[in-house]
């Protein structure tokens, strides 16, 4: 048997893996929101430009639901939140 | 937490490798009560038989190629030879001082047992060392990988050999075969080539580095054939002979390379047969422990970290597997791990190093028409200009969108990687990095020109 | 916007070195005409007797010794000698071929006159040339800074030198008295004794690179020990005179040094007389000119950037205001520099970088108990062994706040520098860099490790 086969099969098999990670066997669970403020307890994950984006539109961070991986808040989901926070203050009452 | 009064840990941690010993670290910080089991040295593959030591000969065939190249810079020498002892006794030097530290810091712990042996998991919380059982209110799998061969190859430790022999060799050889031409494969051909061996790379797939970006690939391959590393991409291996003086390989299509040995670096497998894992109703696949995002196996309280799980086989995937995982046994709800955002450097000469998606996976995943690439060269870097080093920085952004991919060829480039992952990882747009003028002149300096470029405002490129 | 039909510019540049070329450049990408005045060469000082030169001397340097020290690494070589003729082909090629990639990008901007020849401000915003005269919408100072020397010390260009002198020495000296121990000082210092010079350094302030983290200084001046610089800190130079063969420097209290020649690296002056800065009223300050945060001088639509400007002498940061100052002047309202997140890098062997504020800078601006510092000895760190270097990742970060400084000292951490500064400008909290793990075994992973620590969370490090 052409051994090289095997080498063939074994990287895209991993590659494969990689893409579309292995069918989870306990129901996956979301993290909570990343605490505001990067404290060293705080579990979750912030990234300083996030954190900065969100300051200057005055978006609460432990309010926005992050779109990315592993529920990771981006800055398009803090740009999100500022625009619904504007259109619901220039809703009527 | 608890503590071992009752044999009963908070966590029983089954291979002391980069995973194993990340996860029993941070759990001890965490106050919980650790067993790790270890049958070979702590510290595993990495320390002992892989990132440490083979970057101890890389560093030894830059200083031999500096040293035969002294001239372009008006520094007379003369490379006398590679004394292949005096290498070795480097390299374990660097290797105990490091396995040093690492005992002095699981030693120091506290909460962690360290269990000397082989171990298996004979009940779904409970591991068995020389008879003696250890039970955790959970289990983590960090039993490894080992160098994998094809069907048909048999390694023989003389003429056909793996990394782990190649790490141990008393010569120089006159001439070499490297089968693969992954990280591995390349990281030894460019090593030896610097000691003045013959090399020659075969590879299945139709380019070296083929899980890099596409440029890299080639800029990697341009450079080995400046280099005289011989390399045959695109055609599988058929077989080898033993020779009089070593080994006779032939690849499809019938060609035959002769050198003194073959180095097989196609691939590492999972280190999971016979361990138990099966037995207590772990899911695999092909000999891969499945987990989800969290690292959980399909069997409660059971975790998986480093090369055992399907994806990078990487020291650094399985320390930030091995602490995410103590983290969430501890309950403190770790993010889960961006599998993309984990940076990644071959290196050989030169360097190759990159983060976050390569430019087809990019198009993959947002379309073609919305994904926007930069090729920074290195002949406009100065300091790239002085090491006399060729390369680039490639980014890779999505329109109107953050980076998502960087991907870098040059000497010294993996060192450029720890910048690259904060901009991958914090969703930095160029505009944002453009902003911060790089230190000049530094070869970081081209990932900011890059950037500039990138935003639209070029400094020391054209637009 | 406009043409110069009339020569009549948007902008009109007086000076073409890191500030003035870089403002040049942008403003072209911004559709501002310029006229860019230079009586030397296109570039300045940066790259014709500065930044690039001495890098170049210090990667021969770097060779040298690692040809000296290969046996360390199992590679036999025999360092013969250091040709200085084909150090100075080597040091003049890299330059030579920067420069003529400098000459193509500003040829090929269409908007941008190049004028040779010496300028002077002849009105608010007409510079003279030869007798032609250029009027600009606006005016960019930008002609920089030359070696200053000591009331009573005459530089003679052949035993008592400037740093422009020492570029292109035609040997090497058996033995040389730096004075000055900053930057360009222990640089040049590195440089000689890698090439076998005897070194003498005479600084005046207590430590070496004052101006660094009191630790940075105290582990370059504990490498330098190792490396048998010689030093003398704390005492101020008194006067020189010639010897036979070259020179006898006295020190306060009497101390004598001789050496075969006498290196004054006492710092930069702005390069400011005579050239009508202060007739067209603006205002200055010993020889330097006072701007606004904005860049502004008290004159309108008279701008000032580079080495003129207080403030770090970097040629990036001249890029950065350069940069800065073409945005504004084009409306773009672009964001005020941030002198203290400009990086910093000596290098020297070993290397210092740095970004941010140092520990007594911060204590002093934030108090002494706000103020949280970690030092990572890069004797964890596996990359750094490899290369057999010491030193240090060092990180102040206020209490619950932001890192605000970051200093390294080891061979190669300039390269450090980039991710440093991302972290110091985008106020990074130590637990944002820690849940990266970085790329093992680099050197940037050190970097990675302190976050680590500092975040309550060490990995290769005890607590
Ligand atoms: C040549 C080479 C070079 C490499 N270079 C790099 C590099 O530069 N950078 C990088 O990031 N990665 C590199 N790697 C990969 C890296 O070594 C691995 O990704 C990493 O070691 C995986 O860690 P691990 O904990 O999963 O497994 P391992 O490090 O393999 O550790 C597993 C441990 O479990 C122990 N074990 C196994 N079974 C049992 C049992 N039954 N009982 C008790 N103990 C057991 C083993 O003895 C071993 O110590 C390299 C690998 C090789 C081979
Ligand atoms: C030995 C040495 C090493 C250095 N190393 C580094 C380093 O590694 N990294 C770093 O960041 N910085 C380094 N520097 C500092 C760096 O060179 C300066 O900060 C930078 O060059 C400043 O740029 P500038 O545009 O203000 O001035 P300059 O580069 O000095 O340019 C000014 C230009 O104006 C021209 N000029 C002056 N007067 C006139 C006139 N009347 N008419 C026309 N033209 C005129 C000059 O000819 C010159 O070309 C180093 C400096 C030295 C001396």
């Amino acid at each position: 048997e052409p051994a090289a086969e095997a080498e063939i099969a074994a990287q895209p098999a991993q590659a494969e893996q990689r893409a579309t990670p292995p069918a989870p066997t306990a129901t996956p669970q979301r993290p909570s929101a990343p605490a505001q403020g990067g404290g060293e307890e705080a579990a979750g994950y912030v990234t300083p430009l996030v954190r900065k984006l969100a300051s200057e539109h005055g978006v609460d961070l432990s309010s926005v639901n992050g779109t990315g991986v592993g529920g990771r808040i981006r800055k398009q989901d803090v740009l999100e939140a500022a625009e619904r926070a504007k259109a619901a203050k220039a809703a009527p009452a | 937490m608890s503590e071992p009064n009752d044999a009963t840990f908070d966590i029983v941690i089954l291979g002391g490798g980069s995973g194993g010993y990340a996860a029993a670290l941070r759990a001890a910080q965490l106050n919980l009560s650790v067993a790790l089991v270890e049958k070979g040295k702590l510290g595993g593959t990495c320390l002992h038989n892989g990132c440490i030591p083979t970057k101890a000969l890389l560093h030894a065939a830059e200083i031999a190629d500096q040293t035969r190249e002294s001239e372009q810079f008006g520094v007379k020498a003369e490379l006398v030879g590679i004394d292949m002892a005096a290498v070795n006794s480097y390299k374990d030097g660097v290797v105990a001082r490091l396995y040093k530290g690492l005992q002095g810091l699981v030693g120091g712990a506290k909460n962690i047992t360290f269990v000397a042996g082989a171990g298996k998991l004979v009940g779904k919380n409970v591991v068995e060392v020389d008879g003696k059982r250890y039970t955790g209110r959970n289990v983590v799998l960090a039993s490894g990988s080992y160098a994998k061969s094809l069907p048909g190859l048999e390694i023989d430790g003389e003429r056909v050999i793996t990394s782990d022999h190649a790490l141990t060799l008393d010569r120089v050889p006159a001439s070499a075969i490297v089968l693969g031409g992954g990280v591995i494969g390349v990281e030894f051909a460019s090593v030896w080539k610097s000691f003045g061996v013959d090399v020659t790379i075969i590879e299945a797939l139709p380019r070296l580095v083929a899980a890099e970006d596409e440029e890299s690939s080639k800029a990697l391959e341009r450079a080995f054939r400046k280099r005289k590393i011989n390399f045959k991409v695109g055609k599988p291996f058929e077989k080898v002979e033993k020779t009089e003086n070593g080994v006779k390989v032939t690849i499809a299509g019938g060609e035959t390379v002769e050198a003194e040995l073959l180095l097989v670096a196609v691939g590492r497998g999972p280190n999971t047969a016979n361990l138990g894992y099966e037995e207590q109703g772990v899911k695999m696949d092909r000999g891969y422990v499945l987990t989800d995002e969290r690292l959980r196996t399909s069997v409660p309280n059971v975790y998986a970290v480093g090369d055992i799980v399907p994806g990078l086989q990487l020291a650094h995937r399985g320390f930030q597997q091995g602490i995410f995982v103590a983290e969430e046994i501890a309950g403190q709800n770790p993010a889960v791990i961006d599998e993309a955002g984990i940076p990644r450097v071959t290196y050989s000469d030169p360097e190759l190093a990159s983060v976050g998606l390569t430019e087809a996976k990019a198009k993959e995943q947002y379309g073609a028409d919305k994904v926007k690439t930069y090729n920074y060269n290195l002949g406009g870097n100065g300091k790239s200009q002085i090491l006399k080093t060729a390369g680039f920085v490639k980014l890779v952004r999505v329109e109107d969108g953050p980076v998502v991919g960087v991907h870098m060829v040059g000497a010294r480039v993996g060192e450029l990687v720890g910048e690259a992952q904060l901009i991958y990882n914090w969703e930095a747009y160029p505009a944002e990095v453009a902003q911060l003028v790089h230190a000049h002149p530094t070869q970081n300096e081209a990932l900011g020109e890059a950037h500039l470029a990138l935003a639209g405002k070029p400094l020391h490129a054209h637009a």
